[in-house]
């Protein structure tokens, strides 16, 4: 492939993942609304809130870091979209699939929180770095039984990387949720914490911290931090379609699978009170913690 | 922004569509309005369908949304905060206190006409305005958004020594603002 | 001459001429050191080849002096750190008193790693050792201030290590009758099974002191956080890579070679896993910067140890690669704290809190370390972190991954702290005088942190000379099966890409910042950060609302568990009952002179009962 | 309760001669004393006689008279029973004994009677504003103060409204009812 598809590959994986991420959290609103017998907001509403937060002046800002932030989590959020395929045979949306694994992604998925977290810290918010503590102390929470559903799948199939693991399932049949059932009890439960939906939406939580890290932020920058949300949601919902549905063989599928696993932390979510920190944490190192060894020890053994 | 409707560009038309129906809402719950502020937001009255909704601190917010009495202690937080707000912001005048003083109309230390201080948009009258009244007034402020003719920011920018001189009038500790927007 | 000698003598003339210049004048004894430091550099990446050797013998005993490719590798660390802190040495510790003992002490450290590395016989090699301990001993206590635990602490354990490491010289050479290391690498697998325990380890003592290896990590915080900044980040960053140095020879060249070597790899790399957790949990918990990079550092270690002790090439790789890395990283996060120390006078999070406008190259150089630290693409850390992942998961190590994996997640909240303490927040009045360091001081840092972003993206240019190095310890080649030059391979040929990662997180920085911030960005201008949304009120000027006591509390009460055991404890209880037990043995020492008549005749009496069994 | 109140009565009228007291029905004694003894008195209620709770400081604003009343109000756990202390203090130079190191909490009831009545508490700490911020009139809580001659002065009232229509009788008027006695008594 040349460059210029490489390119213009890239573009529309971006705006398809923008799209998707922005409508499915504009259909979470209304579903939430549904489930508080609210008429809810439209479903388009998030793209007249994004649109609104562009147009707005910047008329402030803190420092360089803070005007960093947001672009470290655009890059991240992007950066990781280019490495997750989207289809199972690439196609147009193939950009760099082929050249990180999935260790690589955990930690380019890092990069993005940082440097936000970094831009929060220098708006000088207490509220901000209050949050950032939160955030970081709950990655550490979830983290781990998801690294343990990855590290099962990986000693399952002697792959590490996203396509290796879509190969298997293409080969088999078998969705990898069915034939190692543990590291996706495992890995869905630390996507509750993934997404930040509530019980575990400690990080910005309105009441108490004023919303957190992104406290200081307003126009511009809030718009690239939720456009890059958007974007990070896509990366999550199709990397775990990838992991563990077989991954999708055109756009309708992968829309209908990574929907109905959005659901699962948004349907949890919405009838949940939120934890404090060290609950969410205790939360994370029980049964996760323990279906993440149920999965290795599956792995290991057959 | 431009005050007659024919002589918006299109541009200006969709970005004053995209502020009417996307409303983020300091409530600054200073009097006993803010107990009318639940009710709207939830599933009785529901302001989310009118994209309304609640923002955490003024960098997010759009509209300034006074619910009630204003000492001269909380003016000054008051003008504080409407300063720390991006344009376009708009000023929402919510019960009678902020009108005409209200049931504080002789007191030492509460204000009586919000628009001397802060230049507001829309005002809702009553005491307490019911959620009914809260919606009309989102409604009304929605339309003259439409029209483009919430200019209380410009208003301000243009009288800022006009506000600056009353608000010091009260509050002579006022800092000298380093806004200049 | 040798040239090989031309640099020892070069490093020991300018150690004394160093320090008795310092007594003259202050800037020619600055001269010197740098001087010093830079000669022998340059000769010896110049004129030493590799495998290039001297051979002389003192009093009988047959030394070796030369350079492998093995040790060359950690020349790098030793003489590239060296020159750089040195560098930054002049400039931090301007104004102290009794430089010219500090410079000597720097250079003959260096001369002794040098040394350490040069020695091909172990008796060579325990000489510089003591060299080492002796010099690193002296800069721990130079402040003089409320070091004296702290010394004794390091000054103990060294002398454990050097002990055990002794009496594993003497053991070889009775065994062998030779000191030669190759001569023991040689004869190892035919000693006899208790032999091929025992001497591993006790060398494994004497290196893992060094290398701060839980349970034997006791003495680096202390030391680590007392010795000067300039110090602590050669350190830090190539002192404790001897301990590791010694450890590779001692894994890979002894206890690979035997059949139970397999146990006694999981012992060590389990060890080197606590280290790791107990280090980063520890860290975390800290309000003080340097003690929370003296605990990142014995967290660090344990990751080098780990990939040591699983004894693969990827895992070799990944160690060796981790500790050059440690070294440059680190290196930077000791300066910057020297610089912030030096320019505030204080290195406590919940006092110096905004200073990124004041100190913006100190911060670019911290950031950069830190997200090579934290292991983050596109910087150095990152390739190290992702060798030793692959090469755990590689060699089936299941529980030890996630183990790594937490520490290593964990390990992103001191890093957060670190800068946020430091340099975010809110600005103080305070600090307001506060200005950016001397460029002698941050001249180092930047080049460090380069120095860290270009080996991210082109880990070849380290890789390959680890490659030499690690098939002279009989590994095969790994070019081309866990690496190119800006290629990363695992066990399973899977592949990590490096440059089209940077040039993709390039592209969309400079799309971002073109598209979003430049069409509106004139218009934004800076405000202070009092100017906060804190419910409209405005705070004053003393008020300070920095958020840094108790950072991470929630996430510290929920490891809290974990962290209750600590090993100091045992060590106290340990000293106690020695105290009691020489109490004891005071007491028969009565100073009577009858008692001690009494004690011949009973161990007469004693003599002739138990005669029988004795000579039986 | 009559033998708990002679008994308290007579044990500060053995301490303190110039005390006058005053009994209520129920759990109430009040004492009048001396603006001088005020903090021995308290000290010697706290101390001796278990009256450990001082439940509020009040002041009073006797304009024809010309004088503050300060009121102590201190409550007995044991013996259940509410003394008030009252004196009273010249209004044209009030001057008043600090407390606070009796009972901390007093602080927050004296700097409050300093800034509404202008009263001076002799050696009271925290200098700065409490309630009032910017405040350059005459204390506002005092009563010769004309509070809506100032707020007319200083808060200007909305335009149109000057003529003042009563709002009830307006509203009687226009349905043409009668305005029903209950409502008369306070119409203007």
């Amino acid at each position: 492939m040349d460059l210029l598809t490489n390119i213009l590959g890239a573009i529309a994986t971006i705006i398809l993942a923008f799209v998707v991420g922005m409508s499915y959290g504009g259909i979470v609103r209304k579903i939430t609304a549904r489930v508080h017998n609210r008429l809810g907001p439209p479903w388009y509403q998030n793209f007249i809130d994004a649109y609104k937060l562009f147009g707005k002046t910047t008329a402030i800002h803190h420092g360089w870091m803070q005007i960093m932030g947001p672009a470290f989590l655009m890059v991240s959020s992007v950066v990781t979209l280019m490495f997750v395929p989207v289809l199972n045979n690439g196609g147009w949306f193939t950009n760099l699939n082929f050249k990180g694994d999935l260790i690589f992604l955990l930690y380019l998925m890092v990069f993005g929180p940082l440097g936000m977290a970094l831009g929060a810290g220098q708006t000088g918010n207490p509220n901000s770095a209050i949050g950032v503590t939160r955030g970081l102390s709950q990655m550490v929470g979830f983290e781990i039984p998801w690294v343990m559903a990855l590290v099962a799948l990986m000693i399952q199939f002697n792959t590490t990387t996203i396509t290796g693991l879509m190969d298997v399932q293409q080969m088999s049949g078998t969705w990898l949720m069915f034939s190692s059932p543990f590291a996706f009890i495992a890995a869905v439960l630390a996507m509750l914490g993934m997404f930040r939906y509530s019980p575990f939406d400690i990080v910005g939580a309105p009441t108490e911290l004023a919303s957190g890290p992104v406290s200081e932020n307003g126009g511009k920058f809030l718009f690239t931090m939720m456009s890059s949300g958007s974007i990070f949601s896509f990366v999550k919902l199709t990397l775990y379609v990838d992991l563990f549905m077989g991954g999708a063989d055109n756009l309708i599928i992968l829309l209908i699978k990574t929907f109905s696993i959005y659901m699962i932390p948004v349907l949890y979510g919405i009838v949940s009170p939120r934890y404090r920190t060290e609950q969410a944490i205790r939360f994370f190192w029980g049964w996760p913690l323990f279906f993440g060894i149920l999965a290795i020890l599956y792995a290991a053994i057959f | 922004m431009i005050n007659d409707k024919n002589s918006q560009k299109i541009v200006d038309i969709i970005q004053n569509w995209a502020r009417k129906h996307s409303i983020w809402v300091l409530a600054y719950g200073t009097g006993c309005g803010a107990i009318e502020i639940p009710p709207t937001m939830t599933s009785r009255y529901d302001a989310e369908r009118l994209g309304v909704r609640g923002a955490a601190t003024p960098r997010q917010a759009d509209v300034l949304l006074v619910t009630g009495y204003l000492t001269t202690k909380t003016l000054k937080r008051v003008i504080r905060v409407y300063e720390q707000m991006q344009d376009p912001k708009f000023v929402i005048g919510f019960g009678s206190c902020t009108i005409n003083g209200g049931m504080y109309y002789d007191s030492y230390n509460t204000i009586k006409l919000l628009d001397k201080y802060l230049p507001v948009d829309v005002y809702i009258n009553g005491c307490m305005p019911r959620p009914e009244a809260v919606l009309a007034g989102f409604g009304k402020l929605q339309e003259i958004i439409a029209e483009g003719r919430a200019n209380g920011a410009q208003k301000y920018k243009d009288n800022l020594e006009w506000y600056k001189a009353n608000q010091k009038k009260i509050i002579p500790s006022l800092l000298t603002t380093d806004y200049n927007w | 001459m040798e040239i090989i000698y031309l640099i020892f003598i070069l490093f020991l003339s300018g150690a004394i001429a160093t320090f008795l210049l310092g007594k003259v004048s202050k800037r020619l004894r600055d001269i010197a050191f740098i001087t010093t430091l830079v000669v022998p550099s340059v000769l010896f990446f110049t004129q030493i080849n590799i495998g290039q050797t001297v051979d002389f013998s003192v009093l009988g005993i047959h030394l070796s002096w030369g350079i492998t490719n093995f040790s060359y590798i950690f020349a790098y660390i030793v003489l590239g750190l060296g020159v750089l802190a040195g560098i930054y040495a002049v400039a931090a510790m301007k104004g102290k008193e009794n430089l010219g003992f500090f410079f000597f002490n720097y250079i003959l450290s260096i001369m002794a790693m040098m040394g350490i590395l040069f020695s091909r016989d172990l008796i060579s090699f325990f000489v510089f050792w003591e060299i080492m301990t002796w010099s690193s001993y002296l800069m721990v206590v130079f402040t003089g201030k409320d070091v004296q635990k702290v010394g004794i602490k390091y000054f103990i354990f060294s002398a454990i290590g050097a002990y055990a490491m002794l009496m594993a010289i003497v053991i070889t050479y009775s065994l062998t009758g030779s000191m030669m290391i190759s001569n023991l690498i040689f004869a190892f697998p035919d000693f006899e099974f208790g032999m091929q325990i025992l001497i591993p380890v006790l060398l494994l003592i004497g290196f893992g002191v060094k290398s701060a290896m839980m349970p034997l990590h006791v003495w680096a915080v202390g030391s680590y956080s007392h010795s000067p900044m300039a110090y602590t980040a050669v350190f830090s960053g190539a002192l404790s890579k001897m301990g590791i140095y010694g450890m590779i020879i001692v894994m890979a060249g002894l206890v690979s070679r035997i059949p139970e070597g397999y146990w006694f790899r999981e012992v060590i790399a389990w060890m080197g896993a606590i280290t790791a957790v107990g280090g980063t949990l520890w860290a975390v918990a800290q309000d003080d910067a340097k003690k929370m990079l003296a605990y990142s550092s014995v967290a660090q270690l344990g990751y080098i140890i780990i990939g040591i002790a699983i004894g693969t090439p990827l895992a070799m790789l990944a160690s060796l690669f981790m500790a050059i890395l440690h070294g440059m990283f680190k290196g930077t996060l000791f300066m910057a704290v020297g610089a912030i120390e030096k320019q505030t006078g204080t290195t406590n999070f919940t006092e110096v809190t905004g200073l990124i406008r004041k100190m913006p190259f100190t911060f670019l150089a911290s950031l950069m370390s830190i997200i090579a630290l934290a292991g983050i693409p596109p910087l150095g850390g990152f390739i190290g972190k992702w060798m030793l992942y692959e090469s755990v998961i590689g060699s089936n190590h299941y529980l030890l991954i996630i183990v790594i994996f937490f520490s290593s997640t964990a390990a992103f909240l001191y890093c957060y702290k670190f800068l946020f303490g430091f340099f975010l927040g809110q600005e103080e009045k305070e600090w307001a005088h506060v200005k950016e360091a001397p460029a002698m001081m941050v001249v180092p840092m930047v080049i460090l942190a380069i120095g860290t972003f270009i080996f991210g993206v082109f880990p070849g240019l380290i890789l390959n000379p680890i490659d030499a190095g690690l098939q002279e310890l009989g590994y095969a080649v790994t070019q081309g099966r866990y690496w190119e030059m800006s290629v990363l391979f695992n066990e399973w040929g899977d592949t990590v890409v490096l440059q089209p990662i940077l040039y993709t997180i390039l592209a969309v920085f400079v799309f971002f910042l073109a598209f979003v911030l430049t069409k509106n960005f004139k218009k934004t201008r800076y405000v202070s950060t009092k100017d906060i949304s804190s419910s409209g009120e405005i705070p004053k000027e003393h008020e300070n609302l920095t958020f840094s006591r108790g950072f991470f509390q929630p996430f510290l009460r929920s490891v809290e568990p974990l962290m209750r055991r600590k090993i100091d404890p045992y060590y106290n209880s340990f000293g106690r009952g020695m105290e009691a037990i020489f109490d004891f043995v005071r007491r028969i020492y009565t100073g009577n002179g009858q008692t001690y008549a009494l004690y011949v005749v009973v161990f007469a009496l004693l003599l002739l009962i138990f005669k029988d069994r004795l000579w039986g | 309760m009559k033998d708990i109140k002679a008994k308290l009565t007579e044990k500060i009228k053995a301490s303190f001669d110039t005390v006058s007291e005053k009994d209520y029905n129920g759990n109430r004694l009040d004492f009048h004393v001396d603006v001088k003894i005020i903090p021995q008195i308290l000290t010697f209620l706290k101390v001796n006689l278990g009256y450990i709770h001082l439940s509020h400081i009040s002041c009073v604003d006797w304009l024809e008279e010309g004088e503050f009343e300060i009121i102590y109000i201190l409550w007995s756990p044991v013996e259940k029973l509410k003394v008030f202390v009252r004196t009273r203090i010249n209004r044209e130079k009030p001057v008043l004994p600090n407390i606070d190191m009796i009972w901390r909490q007093a602080n927050t009831y004296e700097r409050e009677m300093r800034e509404m009545f202008g009263i001076e508490i002799e050696g009271l700490e925290g200098a700065e504003e409490f309630l009032l911020e910017d405040w350059q009139e005459m204390p506002p809580m005092r009563r010769d103060f004309q509070t809506e001659e100032y707020a007319e002065k200083t808060f200007w009232s909305r335009e149109g409204r000057e003529d003042a229509i009563d709002v009830r009788e307006e509203i009687i008027k226009r349905s043409r009812e009668e305005i029903p006695d209950f409502a008369k008594k306070y119409s203007r």
